[in-house]
């Protein structure tokens, strides 16, 4: 089967500037891909060269098995959802769905049905003579989506389409996206920072780093079995241990993660490491406990109403071998 | 949602060419954006860069000829003699002259602009903001010589500001400033100080538009910052306002200062016969018919521009022009 | 450019450069109106650019676009040099022969015999002033030249004008050739280094007295009434703006005498409508319109005959304007290095920029 | 910047912007007032007295019309010009890093920052040696020269508002250059354009100094004014055209600040 | 003991929007004090009132037992971190923090020592030269802080300080700042959206919605204890179960809040309430199963580990009676 959009060792390079570095890259038709890394780490890049925005500098792109280099954005079938969204201001909301089409010569009369459909898939029905002025994040956020939408392209990106909503409406929109996504089956490619989104989000997932790919795999992947330091630190919040520390505690003198639920608090002179609990944190349905323990910072999440030792006093942590995970980085 | 609306049909991935002029221009301007650019670029460039440019180095380069005393007539030799007469002591006086007035203008300008563009940017709203835009707007399209002969009436000795302070009593007053040295005269429209209220006046708009521009651009939360922190109103305004308008400020003062390096009306309407540069360089190519000295006379004006514009730059006063 | 030899149709248009007062179509005064008439006849509409100095004259004549200029004596010789004007069949002037002989042969605008132009009218520059302050008039131009108090007991600073054109330096000789004669002065327009710097001092000290010098025929007459000047050099054409608005504003001619111009019609060289200049250049010697323009202007015209009869001028309009004074007036000219009177002599740029150091102050 | 949020002008802010701004219409409520005066000749303080009679005599003199014919083209074509060429300018500086960018602003910034004077007599000297005669084009070539800039700083500032991401947005969707010239990029500088295009206006409008060296001897409507106004006859008439003018563009000037505002919110709500 | 600050019957009205109303508040010297809500709730208007950008348009503040009402804010002893930090930007990083020192005439060295040292507390000693423009994010919000801190505020305002923070940056500035604010003893109030961030930060929060204040108290408090519909459903991603569901299944006819972790899945003729499954997301420790039962959509929690029913498939719901939190509100 061939990849919706392939990278063969692309990189982007703005001067001394390594955008993107030598990527490889296949996505698969109708999964739902998350981009996740830090600022800086190149996902924008990447989405932008699958739009045709920017050339690559070197390697090449293909999407559905065509090459796109040289190819501009308005020939790629291909269409995005933008962080700002990118709405016309001087269009109402009908006119900017129907953007597309019109420059495709479709009708009038037909992108304004094929619009207020796309609408009515955003849960917007009859906003269309609104200007964007007019209506909230969460509104325009959907509006830029059935703007994308209405193109029927073949690969769907959105770069950090969630990060200006609030807490609340960021979950919606998440449930509501995947759902989208399932029932359409076009390719997405979603780009963000936040980790619990795209574990929860996406089929697969790949974790950038000062424009290179660290990790891809599907979110439990990931999460369970991060291949470097970096990924076990940046995806969850997982301790990461210095070889040297699981020498000591049972394991070989690699760099391991160790997620937080897994660990137990125990009585000070009990079995385990022993340390110092530092700050102790509210989730919710759990309590964070910071302790400090042969100079390593660790974090042990537990349920609420277990009891919680107090700031400053002595603790010992203890946690089952099978599940400190050893890394391929030494 | 629903998502049985849009399902996607299996349109190619990659369209081809839309054909035509149109389309076979974009992708090339899109492949080659230089050469966008390059095209963008030309006609502006063409207009100012070879006509404007070079005109003004056509006139540069007569600054290097010289005038024939006898016939009058230029002589098109190489030569620094214009220059030597440029610097004569009456011309240095026309020099200076100017330029302390350029320069006094300048800062009242800016002293009388800055409360205006203050309340504009930071206080009026709605029906007061358009009426304040308006204030500024009316008097930069009301003709600029009708404005300086009503100026005339208002200055000359028996105008409309001696019957005005006659009426207050204050005579006395306007009689102490005239006979003052340098500033004073017979009567106000044949002082400098006559010159100096009418290119003030002339030019205020100008130095407020910027200003406003710029006060408009600081963050209402600086000031509350800066009051937060224990900032008198008189403190955030000459730690926090202040230094953010000089961008504007030094952009108004751009107009004001040119705009006074080489007007040759106003000081020719109201004013001492003194002459000023734009006057100078009037006379010395109008009526001397010496087209060398009035382009030697013009470069002085070019050089402080060059100097300023320069400085106003590292200011970051041109985004607020 | 070869003289025209016979006159043809009209071009429908004529521009001309004059001075201000000197080509009026009853636009100022229903009574003073040559324009009007002559453009019904010949179909050639009269278009005029006023100019307040000789200078300015010669720039705009240099600039081209203009088929006539009513130049001072002060210009006419430049615009010859400067190849700026041709010369004129007085065959195609039947009135030429009326023009004054005195006027005939000027050497302001004959050169080799050869006529660049024709008389137009002549004058002195007067004193002008406020009867209000003299009830007598005064009888030298040291009023303007030197500090003092006036009659109504008042100093004359601030109070009088002078002409704001190089030209003034010629008022302050011959007001010098009364009062220094030990500085050996003959002609006004022609002065050694030592005559030229008195000259120059004694217009030093003029300027302490200035407030603003006239430039314009028009401000001065605003200034006589806005500004409280009292005295000032001027010309007739003034006094007569003054007087018809009821001012208490008279002139004089001191006891120094005064300078003066005589001006000439003279046509470019490359004037766009020669058949209508030439018949301006008729028309301009007719004695009603002689007559009418020396009572308009307070001047004197070109044509003896219409010092008679003439119902504006009066019988004794020629007189009152100086006409039998032609002698006594020193006409400007534009002063040269190689000068008649002595061995050289100042020239005229010099005296430009000397003139705009004095008014600046140096 | 929002104003500052429910707080009035201290008491001397207020006098001094209210000064300020007396002072500059004074002296333009005389200018209106010497539209009706009686007196015609020079300007008495105060008028003797008061008519309209000035309005039907301006209304007759073809002087005026013809002046006012040439300044109006003039202004248009000169504004028309700088539209483009200030558009033109703005659109590769803020699109684009280049070498040289720099200097473009600079160059565009120059014909406003040099003084009127030295436009007007460098101009006047290159047609001189090139031998070019005065006409409706010289004069044109001065005032559009000056009114790019105000074109260009408009345009510029609105360029820099609106988002890079709306052109890419156009792209993305399938619009090619030109349809994303037409349907995003002129509907959202139009205001813009639309204010400095009024103010190129008013530039030219108004401009002496640069004329007088440009336009030989054709009068525009200000050369016109010069000239009437040495002369003591019938002075209120520029006094009337004065007037006039204020009054005639009122209209646009508020319509032109309403429809830059209302531009700023809708390009700023993109976000 | 006086109270830090105290609002009785506060209300700041603009026209006919009633920003803050009626607002009765009592924050304890040296505590943590978070305002929680959504946005337009009035959670800035408060703050603005403590430190005087606002007066109120009724009712009466007082800082430490003094009123505050007609005191300009560069006299109360009160300081504001502004959410988008409001750095000078013509002043360098030492100018910035060392304002508040220059306008109250503190010479020129000594400012620079306080303020160096203010520096050194936010861990950017050495970044005095700098101009804000050349730093990052984080680097700014410290900057504010230092900057704030210099001047030793009775009170410190903070308005949403981490909001502009990405995820990362911001779990570390939360741990940093409430390590300073334990070791100043200094009372924060601290203004936010982000029921997480509250409830992990604060010692006691106030919830706010339309200018009134729903509930004010400890972390624990507000998430267990909701005493509201508005609060319950803000606050954590409780379910709230409405009044015939709640009757239906073993509770008063009352509105109720149910938290997702405490639901157990099971078996679909299992005990309990039967539901289909509509969507299930990786948490990474958890996942999060979507059920909809009787009309009403639920969110489960299950440990990560745990066998999840698949989508579209029939489960059963059920917890325990002593869980279900019954609210006051009818
Ligand atoms: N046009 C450009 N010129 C120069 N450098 C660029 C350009 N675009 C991006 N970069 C640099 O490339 C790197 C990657 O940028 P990119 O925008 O792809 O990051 P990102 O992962 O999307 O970050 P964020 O989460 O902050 O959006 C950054 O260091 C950025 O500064
Ligand atoms: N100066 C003002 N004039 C009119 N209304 C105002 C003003 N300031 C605030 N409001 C209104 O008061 C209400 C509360 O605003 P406030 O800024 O306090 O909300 P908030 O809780 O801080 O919201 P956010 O989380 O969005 O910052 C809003 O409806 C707002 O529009
Ligand atoms: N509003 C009229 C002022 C005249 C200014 N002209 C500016 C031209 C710039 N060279
Ligand atoms: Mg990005
Ligand atoms: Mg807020």
């Amino acid at each position: 089967m061939t990849s919706a959009v392939s990278f063969e060792n692309v990189s982007r390079h703005f001067g001394a500037v390594r955008a993107v570095d030598a990527v490889d890259l296949d996505i698969r038709p109708g999964e739902f891909f998350a981009m996740l890394g830090p600022s800086g780490s190149g996902k924008t890049t990447c989405l932008r060269l699958i739009a045709g925005f920017e050339q690559p500098t070197g390697g090449s792109i293909s999407i559905f098995g065509e090459r796109a280099e040289g190819v501009p954005p308005y020939r790629r079938n291909v269409n995005t959802v933008f962080q700002d969204y990118a709405l016309f201001p001087h269009l109402n909301v009908l006119d900017n769905v129907a953007y597309g089409l019109m420059v495709k010569g479709v009708s009038r009369a037909e992108r304004g049905r094929q619009a207020e459909e796309a609408l009515k898939l955003v849960q917007l029905p009859g906003y269309g003579a609104r200007k964007p002025g007019q209506l909230s994040g969460g509104q325009r956020q959907r509006v830029a989506l059935a703007r994308a939408l209405v193109n029927k392209p073949r690969v769907l990106l959105l770069d950090e389409p969630l990060g200006a909503l609030d807490l609340k409406l960021r979950e919606n929109m998440q449930e509501e996206l995947k759902l989208l996504q399932r029932a359409l089956g076009i390719t997405f490619v979603f780009v963000t920072h936040d980790q619990g989104e795209a574990l929860s989000m996406a089929d697969r997932v790949a974790v950038f780093n000062d424009g290179r790919i660290m990790q891809v795999g599907a979110p439990q992947d990931i999460y369970e079995r991060p291949q470097s330091r970096f990924v076990a630190d940046f995806v969850g919040s997982s301790n990461v241990l210095p070889p040297e520390f699981v020498a000591r505690h049972g394991g070989a003198r690699r760099w391991a993660s160790l997620r937080p639920e897994k660990i137990r608090l125990g009585e000070a002179n009990g079995a385990g490491v022993s340390g110092t609990v530092r700050a102790r944190s509210f989730l919710g349905a759990t309590n964070r406990v910071t302790v400090e323990a042969e100079g390593v910072r660790l974090h042990a999440v537990v349920p609420a109403g277990l009891p919680l030792p107090d700031d400053g006093a002595e603790t010992r942590l203890s946690w089952s071998p099978a599940d400190l995970h050893l890394m391929e980085e030494a | 949602m629903s998502a049985s609306a849009v399902i996607p049909a299996h349109a190619p991935a990659i369209l081809p060419s839309r054909g035509g002029i149109a389309g076979a221009l974009s992708d090339t301007f899109w492949r080659r954006p230089k050469v966008l650019l390059f095209l963008m670029l030309l006609p502006p460039l063409l207009w100012l860069g070879i006509v404007y440019l070079g005109s003004l180095f056509a006139l540069l380069l007569q600054s290097f000829f010289s005038i024939d005393e006898f016939s009058g007539l230029i002589n098109r030799q190489f030569t620094l003699k214009t220059y030597g007469d440029l610097f004569q002591a009456a011309n240095l006086d026309i020099i200076i002259r100017t330029v302390v007035m350029a320069a006094s203008v300048t800062l009242a300008s800016a002293v009388v602009a800055f409360p205006i563009a203050y309340y504009a940017a930071r206080f009026a709203r709605g029906k007061w903001k358009a009426l304040f835009y308006l204030g500024i707007m009316l008097p930069l399209w009301s003709s600029y010589l009708v404005k300086i002969y009503a100026w005339k009436l208002i200055l000359a000795k028996e105008g409309i500001l001696t019957w005005f302070l006659d009426k207050l009593h204050l005579g006395w007053l306007l009689d102490a400033w005239l006979s003052l040295p340098y500033v004073g005269g017979n009567s106000l429209s044949v002082s400098f100080t006559g010159t100096f209220i009418v290119f003030v006046y002339v030019w205020l708009p100008y130095m407020i538009l910027p200003i406003q521009a710029a006060l408009e651009r600081v963050p209402g939360n600086l000031v509350e910052a800066s009051s937060d922190l224990g900032a008198s109103p008189g403190q955030t305004f000459r730690n926090v306002l202040f230094p953010l308008a000089l961008p504007g400020i030094v952009a108004g003062s751009i107009f004001t200062f040119s705009l006074t390096l080489g007007d040759y009306i106003i000081p020719q309407i109201i004013g001492t016969s003194r002459l000023f540069i734009g006057q100078a360089v009037y006379a010395q190519q109008g009526t001397a018919g010496n087209i060398p000295l009035a382009a030697a006379f013009t470069v002085v004006p070019v050089v402080i521009m060059g100097f300023y514009l320069w400085g106003a730059k590292r200011m970051g006063a041109f985004d607020a022009l | 450019q070869e003289m025209l030899k016979e006159l043809g149709k009209g071009e429908g248009q004529v521009n001309i450069v004059a001075w201000p007062g000197y080509i009026e179509r009853g636009e100022s005064d229903k009574a003073y109106d040559w324009v009007t008439s002559f453009e019904k006849q010949t179909g050639c509409k009269v278009n005029v650019k006023t100019a307040a100095t000789s200078d300015e004259m010669v720039a705009l004549m240099n600039e081209g676009g203009f088929d006539l200029v009513t130049a001072s004596g002060d210009a006419s010789l430049r615009l010859v040099a400067g190849k700026r004007v041709q010369p004129i069949n007085t065959d195609l002037i039947p009135s030429w022969k009326t023009v004054d002989e005195r006027l005939q042969n000027a050497p302001w605008f004959t050169v080799d015999k050869v006529h660049y132009g024709v008389p137009y009218q002549w004058g002195p520059n007067v004193l002008m002033y406020n009867t209000n302050v003299f009830k007598e008039a005064p009888k030298s131009w040291n009023i303007v030249f030197e500090p003092m108090d006036f009659p109504d007991g008042k100093p004359n600073k601030g109070r009088i004008q002078a002409y704001d054109g190089p030209i003034h330096i010629a008022d302050a000789s011959n007001y010098l050739m009364a009062h220094k004669p030990e500085l050996g002065i003959k002609d006004p327009y022609e002065l050694n280094e030592d005559q030229y710097k008195a000259a120059l001092d004694l217009l030093r000290v003029q300027r302490t007295l200035v407030g603003r010098y006239w430039h314009d025929a028009m401000i001065q007459v605003d200034d006589f009434k806005n500004e409280g000047v009292v005295a000032s050099g001027s010309w007739p054409f003034q006094v007569n703006l003054l007087k018809s608005e009821k001012q208490p504003i008279a002139s004089t001619i001191p006891e120094e005498g005064a300078t003066g111009w005589a001006d000439t019609t003279m046509m470019h060289v490359e004037a766009a409508h020669p058949n209508c200049a030439y018949m301006w250049l008729e028309h301009s010697l007719e004695p009603k319109l002689q007559g009418d323009l020396a009572a308009w202007f307070g001047s004197n015209p070109a044509v003896p005959a219409a010092c008679k009869g003439n119902e504006l001028l009066g019988e004794e309009g020629c007189k009152t304007n100086g006409f039998e004074d032609f002698d006594k007036i020193k006409f400007w000219r534009t002063p040269v290095s190689k000068c008649a009177s002595q061995s050289e002599c100042v020239p005229y740029y010099r005296w430009v920029s000397d003139y705009i150091a004095v008014i600046g102050g140096r | 910047m929002r104003s500052d949020r429910n707080q009035s002008a201290p008491l001397g802010v207020k006098l001094a912007a209210a000064a300020g701004l007396l002072f500059l219409h004074l002296p333009i409520l005389l200018i209106f007032v010497y539209a009706f005066t009686t007196e015609e000749k020079s300007y008495q303080w105060p008028p003797p007295g008061f008519t309209l009679d000035w309005l039907s005599v301006t209304w007759n003199r073809p002087d005026v019309w013809t002046a006012l014919g040439l300044s109006v083209k003039v202004a248009v074509v000169s504004t028309t010009i700088a539209l483009v060429l200030g558009t033109l300018c703005a659109a590769a500086v803020s699109g684009t890093k280049f070498f040289g960018r720099e200097v473009v602003s600079l160059l565009v910034i120059l014909p406003i920052a040099l003084p009127g004077i030295i436009t007007g007599i460098a101009l006047r000297s290159a047609f001189n040696l090139a031998d070019i005669p005065f006409s409706f084009w010289t004069i044109i070539l001065g005032h559009a020269t000056f009114c790019v800039v105000v074109v260009y700083n408009n345009a510029v500032a609105r360029f820099r508002r609106t988002s890079g991401s709306l052109v890419e947005a156009s792209m993305d969707l399938g619009a090619d250059g030109f349809q994303t010239f037409r349907h995003v990029i002129l509907p959202n500088i139009g205001t813009a354009l639309l204010a400095g295009g009024m103010l190129a206006f008013a530039l030219s409008f108004d401009e002496v100094i640069v004329t007088t060296f440009t336009a030989g001897q054709q009068q525009t409507l200000p050369i016109w004014m010069l000239e009437e106004l040495v002369r003591p006859r019938q002075r209120p008439v520029t006094n009337v055209v004065a007037m006039v003018v204020v009054l005639v563009t009122f209209l646009p000037i508020l319509a032109a600040y309403y429809l830059t505002r209302e531009g700023d919110q809708v390009a700023g709500s993109g976000k």
